[in-house]
């Protein structure tokens, strides 16, 4: 299981400064970030993934600074699904999921699995670029799957943003088991239904500042929303517990709108 | 166009490839004007097997830089020519002559003029590779900019050579620029650009998927576990160092490492395991094709440039196999 | 042993001469030495139409020149070519390399290929250039008229002239003409620096329409068709004097008319 | 006000084919679009958007074919958001946006104007590439409304995947306000919350084919709902209607997940 | 980068210019070696006047089409170069030189090479443009591809007339082909090119918001009512004529087409309303400076030849704008 540590990093992007302090995301639990656009989400999971060198503080992973951490050596343990995908040549979805294992042994079996998990079985020989929007997204779930290995770290930033909804049901179930399985998830959304089916932890970012941080019975409730985002919520009883959805305004029976 | 079939592809480019090569060894147009088929004897055949031999190394090691360079710049327009290695392997040539020149010796030719090309070109790539360091990694964009500007002037500077060399000797180095496969080569010269084809396309082909990840976006591909700035840096050194190898064999040849890529993509698809050797190939086929066929027009005026050659005959095999799959770059 | 080679012609009968050149200037000098049969290779500028075009001197087709069995190959550069003397031995022949730069190099080039000729089966060539040398030294003997400086330009879009040290500046100078140039060599030069210079005249070596510009240069413009002024071989040396004549004598009538 | 129709277009991309039959959104009304990932949402908005040509039937605006009307009088009616939006130039964010107008005229009180209904007022003299995803999407909004006119076709393909829940509110009360004033509004979305507050009407697409049209009130329920997308619905009730939501799974009271 | 003021930019490069249109008109370097600063009288004053509208006019037309180019094919590579129209002009003198010469006509020189390169040039552009016709409508990258291969085998051509030409016939020819500034233009080419400047630079002005939304996707700009198939037509077309009237007044120039627009982007950022007319001031002050620069340098061998000056000073103004503004074609 590896742990996975903000510790007090500082990164200055243009005018934004990234210094959520000191953040521990737990291994074996799905932690969702929120908050504002431009808030520092996809800053959190870039450093996070090594990408951004911070200028104090550290990003740890299991005690060692990430962004120096060779490539090879931290794809081994952290997969990361970007906010938008790009893919720079023809290449078929498999070849696409394929190089989640660049680097290490990939069986088709593994492949063939983790394009199974996306629910791309019957896409897995056509070109990439003749997917729609949320089948490419899905590719780059799947090849995010493929390089995961159980224990590692999990960084999904927005990947669900273009996924149907059965779809999203069925990822939702595999981070799940991901993190039952000792996975360490950090994963970006602004879907309140997506962050109340997947969140154990919910850590809500503005201004690039941590403003919570904590279990998502606590954070994704009617009462603590609204004033970390700004918004009404409402809350829904599924099948399977208490879900937050956004109050955006609704469908009000019979009565002309 | 997804390609299903790239082993396919594959061997196809090997067979035109020997026959081109066997064309080269065995067929030659006679002074009378008749196509003659057969083996020339050992002193005539020993030229044409090196012929063959350079022709084959430098179009392998030009195809092979082509390939890598046109996936990690991203770009369809590079070559080896937008790494200034080939400008810059002019200029040093160019100098050495003048300075030969000036200093009253002999003009350079042959295997002497393998070390200052050597050092023309690794100097431009010093220099362009110092200048699209960015942020301590090296920038696509700021690399093909600076390629091309350092090719620019190092061009100019073998102008300007030229320019201040005697007539008598400025027609042999303008002969240099052309390109030519020499049929008597410098043994040393072939050996380093045959390794440099070699390996380069072997280090080409086992990182085949790391180049693939290249085409990510520059996140993803981290995130995959490549480390994308050494990889481009000993890539970018890799394609630079073969080029020089090759100029310094052969002088600068043009259009094969920007269309021997594009050929091979056409048959093979993207995939760099495959496209770099395909590439590799299709360069050596071409060469050797413009090589042979050279030997065959007449159209009055002896032989024809072999960079014209190249230029039509690669050129128009780019554009059928453009038309033919509806392929290009991209999707 | 010589290699059977395909499409070879039959080697000629005893020591004569089969000559592959690789220079104009050598081709039209070993002409004008009587050797005109014996050249069977040569390049697309040579004018010796039975011999066969076997290239040029950076890009020459050693198979080519192989299947001519040569007994001489004859090339102007100032570097040698190993692999030329490669082929050469294979039919035995001899490779000779010369560098014409000056009036002087052509003269003192014309004895031992004239040599080399005779060792081939060409009696008369000794004399011939023996011959062509006392008519190049009476062609030289006589003085210009014009000492004024004048420019000699092989080009005009862009201006290029012969500069101090080349054959033309040698042949003018020592039939006591004086050259508008004092740079070495074959300067680019602009409209303007032609006109700066303000030369007696302005010599335009060549054929094609003359740009109005030179007008303003001097009053004196002479155009020459003078192919002769424009290789370093023998012709030169006989006919360059005497084309250089006829320009003196147009610059001289030209000034003295206006 | 402008009529869209879809005239039994048939277009075939690939091996899909997208053959909606004869659907007619209502101008002044919102249509959402939903259905799986590859059904052929954006195939309907870009051939709607005259992008693509049909092979057979037509897709009309006022009668004309949308894929044979000129580009400039097109957009004079027509303003669409791309599910992936691109700028391929170092521009600010207020350049983008008042391409809008490229072809017309634009006051800077319209750009500013259209830049403040997206919440990017402060953003305006930023870098476009310096944006989040989230702002980045709010600008190709900004830059539909500034070339929007009323009573004109508003095309929003996933417009709110990236978009951060107040700005989301904030963008939902500005397109009903465009449709209230005459606009055809066609939004596709997976996010059941924001359909539920913007959809007048519901135009669910799977496998190229309409497989249902009808009013909010009726498609958007926990009873339709599941049939049509493959998922169970839970519903919120919201302080202005009832809102439908994915349910995926939620937050259990206290017990352990 | 972000570029703020814009205006700023543009007028210090009108400055830059009017002190290298100042410099040309005012300083020479006699062949003696001194420099002579002052106005020489009508008929050498006339001269440089001439050069310098040669120099502004050709230097804007490519500035202009390169700045346009760059924008429409969305590669920071692309120039007038890639259109191939350069290398056919190239083609179209050669084979006319051939012609003549086979014709035992005189050769061709000044205002009658102006003819056969604009045919050259625009049957070279109809090429590519048919070529890259793709379901109708222009592909940017099939349409670099098809520029560069077209480009290629038309200088294959010129190569291979050009070896086809007697000797003294191709130094007039090589000549030409590097390019030049002519003092004495002819006044009818002069007049086409200067138009061609001027109404390009207009265009692009005119519809340089346009041309930014053709920086979107495909759909996003048709979307905005950018008739993008036609406008790239358009755009191409009248890139190819500029450049075309370029090559017929001056001869094939390298670089400017390609550096003015990167040195004016630095400048004056990335819009095209002020940047392709920022291209087209830098591309003359460019032009004018390199041929004011080669009035001035003597390194013994007479006039340096026009393209190298070009590309070393070209090259180093670009490179330091390059580092200096840490801005490169993006962002
Ligand atoms: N360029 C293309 N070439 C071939 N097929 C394509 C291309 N683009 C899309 N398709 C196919 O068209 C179908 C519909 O795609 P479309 O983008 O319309 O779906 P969508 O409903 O918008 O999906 P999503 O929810 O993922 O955005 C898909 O099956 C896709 O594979
Ligand atoms: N390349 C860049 N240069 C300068 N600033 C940047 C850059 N990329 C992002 N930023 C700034 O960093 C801040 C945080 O961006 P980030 O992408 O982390 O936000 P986010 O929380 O992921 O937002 P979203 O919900 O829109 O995805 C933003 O204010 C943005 O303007
Ligand atoms: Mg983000
Ligand atoms: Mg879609």
């Amino acid at each position: 299981m590896s742990a996975l540590r903000f510790q007090s990093p500082i990164i200055a992007r243009g005018a934004f400064m990234f210094a959520p302090g000191e953040v521990a995301p737990s291994a074996g639990r799905v932690t969702v970030l929120i908050g504002p656009n431009g808030g520092g989400k996809t800053t959190a999971l870039r450093a996070a993934a090594g990408m951004l060198a911070p200028e104090q503080g550290a990003i740890l992973l299991d005690g060692a600074p990430v962004h120096t951490m060779p490539a090879a050596q931290r794809a081994a343990r952290m997969a990361l699904v970007a906010q938008r995908p790009e893919v720079g040549a023809p290449f078929s979805v498999r070849d696409v999921v394929a190089l989640g294992r660049v680097l290490r042994p990939a069986s088709p079996e593994r492949i063939a699995h983790a394009l199974a998990r996306s629910g791309l079985t019957q896409l897995a020989d056509r070109p990439f670029h003749a997917l729609s929007g949320g089948q490419q997204q899905r590719v780059a779930v799947a090849r995010a799957f493929a390089q995961h290995e159980p224990g590692g770290v999990l960084l999904l930033d927005e990947a669900f943003a273009a996924v149907d909804p059965p779809e999203a049901a069925a990822l939702v179930r595999e981070i799940r088991a991901e993190a039952a399985a000792g996975a360490t998830v950090l994963a970006a959304t602004h879907d309140l239904s997506v962050a109340s089916a997947l969140a154990d932890d919910v850590w809500c970012i503005a201004g690039g500042r941590s403003t919570a941080f904590g279990a998502a019975r606590e954070l994704l409730t009617r009462a603590a929303l609204p004033s970390l985002l700004g918004v009404a919520v409402a809350e829904a009883h599924g099948s399977r517990g208490t879900i937050a959805v956004a109050d955006y305004g609704g469908i009000l029976p019979e009565a002309p709108r | 166009m997804m390609q299903r079939r790239p082993m396919i592809g594959l061997a196809l480019m090997a067979v035109a490839s020997c026959i081109a090569v066997a064309a080269r060894l065995l067929v030659v147009r006679t002074l009378d004007g008749s196509l003659v088929v057969g083996w020339p004897g050992p002193t005539l055949g020993q030229f044409r097997v090196d012929a063959v031999l350079v022709a084959c190394s430098a179009g392998a090691a030009l195809g092979a830089s082509g390939a890598i360079l046109q996936t990690l710049l991203r770009n369809p327009l590079a070559s080896p020519f937008v790494l200034g290695v080939t400008s810059g392997a002019g200029a040093g040539v160019a100098f050495a002559s003048l300075a030969a020149s000036i200093a009253g010796m002999a003009a350079p030719t042959g295997a002497a003029l393998g070390a200052p090309a050597l050092a023309g070109a690794l100097l431009a790539l010093g220099c362009v590779l110092l200048l699209s360091r960015r942020h301590g990694a090296l920038d696509p964009i700021t690399l093909i900019l600076g390629g091309v500007i350092v090719g620019a002037i190092a061009s100019a500077g073998s102008t300007v050579a030229e320019a201040l060399l005697p007539p008598e000797r400025r027609g042999l180095l303008t002969g240099w620029l052309f390109g030519r496969i020499p049929e008597v080569p410098d043994m040393g010269s072939l050996a380093a650009c045959a390794a440099a084809a070699l390996g380069l396309t072997g280090l080409g082909a086992a990182w085949g998927n790391r180049l693939d990840g290249a085409a990510l976006s520059d996140d993803e591909a981290r995130s995959i576990g490549i480390a994308l700035g050494p990889m481009r840096t000993a890539m970018f050194i890799g394609c630079g160092v073969a080029t020089a190898a090759t100029v310094a064999l052969c002088g600068p040849i043009a259009f094969v490492g920007l269309l021997a890529p594009h050929c091979a993509r056409a048959l093979v698809g993207a995939r760099n395991r495959i496209l770099v050797p395909a590439a590799a190939v299709a360069g050596a086929g071409l060469l050797t094709a413009a090589d042979a066929l050279r030997q065959w027009i007449d159209i009055g005026g002896g032989r024809l440039p072999l960079g014209a050659v190249t230029a039509v005959f690669g050129g128009v095999a780019f554009l059928v196999l453009l038309r033919r799959t509806a392929a290009g770059w991209m999707a | 042993g010589r290699a059977p080679v395909e499409g070879a012609r039959t080697p000629a009968a005893g020591n004569a001469a089969r000559i592959v050149s690789l220079s104009p200037a050598l081709t039209r000098t070993v002409c004008m030495l009587g050797g005109q049969g014996a050249v069977v290779g040569r390049t697309p500028w040579c004018e010796a139409p039975d011999a066969v075009i076997v290239g040029t001197l950076e890009d020459r087709n050693l198979e080519a020149i192989a299947a001519l069995h040569p007994t001489l190959i004859l090339r102007q550069s100032s570097t040698e070519d190993p692999a030329l003397e490669t082929v050469a031995a294979t039919s035995g022949a001899s490779v000779h390399t010369w560098h014409f730069d000056r009036v002087e190099d052509v003269r003192a080039g014309l004895a031992p290929l004239a040599k080399l000729l005779a060792a081939g089966g060409i009696p008369g060539a000794e004399a011939a250039a023996r011959d062509l040398l006392e008519r190049h030294q009476r062609a030289i003997a006589a003085p210009v008229r014009t000492t004024l400086p004048v420019l000699f330009l092989f080009s005009v879009d862009p201006p290029m002239a012969f500069g101090a040290g080349t054959y033309v500046d040698d042949l003018w100078r020592t039939m006591g003409g004086a050259n508008a140039i004092s740079k070495a060599g074959y300067p680019t030069l602009t409209a303007e620096d032609v006109i700066r210079l303000a030369p007696a005249a302005v010599v335009v070596i060549g054929r094609g329409a003359l740009p109005s510009w030179i007008g303003s240069a001097s009053p004196v413009q002479v155009q020459v068709d003078a192919p002769d002024l424009l290789e370093p071989s023998a012709r030169m040396l006989v006919d360059g004097p005497a084309s250089l004549h006829r320009v003196d004598e147009s610059i001289a009538s030209a000034r003295s008319g206006g």
